[in-house]
């Protein structure tokens, strides 16, 4: 469960988030705003990235200004954009990236990314250098390199932005397909309509946070 | 970081940038040889003098200074701690640099980077026998100004997306990420230069 | 003559020279020159562009700092910063850079790390010592032994910074996304 | 009217586009396709941003390969990162880039830049530096940048993907008022149901083309 406890975020002297208080412990919770409303700061904030201004943030109890590094074990954050999450060169040392960082032993870190490789149609990539693949694929690479880690939530930013219908399907299967504690930002509604929970932000407060048959009209109402 | 221009409507914004800059120059020769802490003082009221004439909010300018101010003191401070060349010498050092500092802060805020960039232009134009093309030095120059700060979000970025890997420090794998990016984008704005009608064939200067 | 794409390339790596301005410098105590994390960002261009680009890509940015914009790590800049004690090793930069490149066209075009980490020492830390040791040593009124001795504090963390510039230039080679020539 | 005759290309040894003929005279002209059938190569080719490996590429009778400078000052591009679109540090300096690069006259440079910033919504933004607006406002600068030129045609590759629903809304609208015959590179389907044609692409082949009603169904039904 993540908790936010009146959670104020500025950057620098510009404050995005405003005394935000929210316990997420749906399995499936989508973040909705218009274009700077605040979502991928939030987002950011869930998993430690950064900090808040004020107020605290928990996950399963943990604070993430002072366990950051074992909240962030906990918390996988997919970036909208790929290119800037795939740590080069080749998808098979990229999967291997974050595995090698938690000290895995070699056969464990092998095998499970060969179980990747499989499990997300990434096998025949896996000689290949990552930044030749398509848009869709990167997406899929980086989806799979955060998996591999095995965390037990899943924050996703806008992650379908960069895909075809074929690619984005696959990915929204994807998403509502994994075990895990799921949160996504994104502005693409066919994704969250069977989603637990909608939380609508507007310049860094929530104005709406229901199903999303209460929270998405209203959502579509206000940006209309 | 790179707010740069302030725009306000005075007489030092107006100012050709070549006087500004050459002012600069001139001020800063000043400063490095006057002794003591002369320089400095006359650097300083030189500066306020500007930046009052440029109606910019001192409040802003200062807290923009403030970190480099910091970091001299700190350069300067601990040395004469350490080699004990006596605390004034060090003061009289951070002085100097920070009244530069001040008017450099000041020249560029009231000036256009544009008009900058111009300026740079003409003088490249003294070295156009020796090859060098004024007008490709200018557009870099342009666009370096404008990239900072997207590098910037780009470093931010990449460093984030490691962290949330679970790889809290690890400067080669940071750089490489990152300069992949770099050289993928580079492609697209050339597409984007070239797609805006910039011929990079096109020698003469501008206007 | 340059390409759009040069000049989109110098740009883009004189930028990436002050984006390092973002990490905070280290002060050393003996010497009013900071640790900086800017000096990987001349060995990476030199390294990528090579000598030519490179050594225009650090040119800009030290016309963009002596106009003032502060660029410099702890977010200096200006003329006056130029002419400090640590004015030598910045406009040495871009002589590193086109050592450095030089060198890496001739020697270390390939993906071998080693190669890359010999030119980067030669260019980005040789080269810029050799003109901002005699720099420092008149400006902040030092004897030529003591800067020079003083600056061998830099040695561990500039010679880390082209471990890195070296991991980094020939995990990108090995993708193959720009060819030194190119 | 573009018109590509019998038009190869191939990036190295791989090719991406194979013989492919059409004449491009509607006024709105959708592309669509799976990520990597070729979309952005093909939009590409329409402004001699990069020529044909073979075949040829005439916009007015003008070839792309002869007469690049001039067709590109009759067909205006506006790529989906405006990040990578903006070249100059301010909006107005922004805007006044491509007329320089034109060199016309200070003046009259002046003129289109002010004017450019009253019908774009853009004149508060004025002296900002870029980088501090949001993603819709980049986009409409990128978009303004282009506009301003007076081109005859423009083509987008794909400008609604990092925008909110207003601003995306924005966007589509604008381009529906747009006088210039349009050719949008899109996946998002909203925005050409009122287009005049759409041309979908597959594996680097045209699979379907005509008006909206026809091409998108069959397009949706590939990918499906
Ligand atoms: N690193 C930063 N420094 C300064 N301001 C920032 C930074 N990151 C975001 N902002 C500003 O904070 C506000 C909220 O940004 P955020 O990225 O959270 O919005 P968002 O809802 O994700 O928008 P979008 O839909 O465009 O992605 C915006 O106005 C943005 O310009
Ligand atoms: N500069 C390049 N060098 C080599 N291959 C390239 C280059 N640009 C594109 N490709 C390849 O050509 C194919 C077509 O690319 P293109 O960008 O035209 O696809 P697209 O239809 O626009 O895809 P998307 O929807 O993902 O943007 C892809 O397989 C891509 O990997
Ligand atoms: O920021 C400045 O004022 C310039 C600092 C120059 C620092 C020199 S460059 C070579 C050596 N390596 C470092 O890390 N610092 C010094
Ligand atoms: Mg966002
Ligand atoms: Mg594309």
């Amino acid at each position: 469960m993540i908790e936010l406890r009146s959670v104020t975020h500025a950057y620098g002297d510009r404050p995005v988030l405003h005394d935000l208080s929210l316990r997420l412990e749906e399995r499936r919770i989508a973040i909705l705003g218009g274009n700077g409303s605040g979502k991928s700061t939030l987002a950011r904030l869930l998993n430690g990235l950064i900090v808040p201004t004020a107020g605290s943030v928990s996950v399963d109890g943990l604070d993430t200004r002072r366990d950051g590094r074992a909240v962030r074990q906990r918390v996988g954050f997919v970036f909208q954009n790929p290119d800037t999450q795939i740590v080069y060169p080749t998808v098979e040392e990229d999967l291997a990236f974050g595995l090698k960082a938690r000290r895995l032993p070699r056969d464990e870190i092998a095998r499970r990314v060969a179980a990747a490789l499989e499990r997300y149609g990434l096998a025949r990539y896996r000689h290949q250098p990552a930044h030749q693949m398509s848009g869709g694929e990167k997406q899929l690479l980086a989806i799979a390199g955060v998996l591999v880690l095995e965390p037990s939530h899943v924050v996703f930013d806008e992650p379908t932005t960069l895909l075809d219908l074929r690619n984005r399907r696959k990915v929204i299967q994807l998403v509502r397909d994994l075990p895990q504690r799921v949160v996504v930002v994104t502005h693409d509604l066919d994704m969250i309509m069977d989603f637990d929970r909608v939380v609508v932000l507007e310049g860094g407060r929530v104005v709406a946070d229901g199903p999303p048959a209460e929270a998405v009209p209203a959502y579509v109402e206000r940006l209309g | 970081m790179l707010g740069l221009y302030l725009h306000r409507d005075s007489a030092v914004h107006r100012l050709p940038a070549g006087a500004k800059m050459g002012g600069l120059l001139l001020l800063t020769a000043v400063v490095l040889t006057l002794p003591g802490a002369w320089g400095a003082l006359a650097a300083m009221v030189a500066g306020a003098a500007l930046l009052a004439a440029a109606r910019l909010p001192p409040g802003r300018v200062l807290r923009d200074l403030r970190a480099p101010v910091v970091m001299l003191a700190l350069l300067f401070g601990i040395q004469a701690l350490l080699a004990g060349t006596g605390w004034q010498d060090a003061a009289i050092a951070v002085a100097r640099f920070a009244a530069l500092i001040l008017l450099a802060t000041v020249v560029t805020l009231t000036t256009r980077v544009m008009d900058m960039v111009d300026l740079f232009e003409r003088l490249f134009g003294l070295l156009r026998p020796l090859g060098v093309n004024p007008a490709k030095m200018a557009l870099m120059l342009a666009l370096t100004i404008r990239f900072v700060p997207l590098l910037g979000d780009l470093v931010r970025e990449v460093r984030m997306a490691q962290r949330a890997r679970g790889v809290e420090r690890n400067m080669a794998a940071l750089f490489v990420p990152l300069l992949v990016k770099i050289l993928t984008m580079a492609d697209d704005l050339t597409a984007a230069l070239e797609a805006r009608g910039y011929d990079p064939a096109d020698t003469g200067s501008q206007r | 003559m340059l390409s759009t794409r040069d000049l989109v390339l110098c740009a883009l790596f004189a930028a990436l020279l002050g984006g390092l301005g973002m990490a905070p410098p280290i002060p050393l105590g003996f010497l009013p020159v900071p640790i900086t994390a800017q000096t990987l960002g001349v060995m990476l261009a030199g390294t990528i562009l090579g000598a030519r680009r490179g050594g225009l890509a650090a040119l800009l940015f030290v016309l963009l700092v002596a106009a003032g914009l502060p660029l410099l790590a702890g977010g200096r800049g200006g003329i006056g910063v130029l002419m400090g004690p640590t004015g030598g090793f910045v406009l040495a930069w871009p002589l590193g850079a086109v050592i450095t490149g030089w060198l890496a066209e001739r020697f270390a075009s390939g993906t071998s790390p080693v190669r890359l980490f010999a030119v980067s020492v030669v260019g980005g830390i040789l080269a810029v010592y050799a003109v901002g040791i005699p720099w420092l040593a008149l400006v902040a009124g030092l004897p030529i032994e003591k800067a020079a001795l003083g600056t061998m504090a830099f040695l561990p963390g500039d010679l880390i910074k082209a471990g890195v510039c070296a991991f980094a230039a020939a995990a990108v080679r090995r993708a193959g996304i720009l060819p030194l020539h190119a």
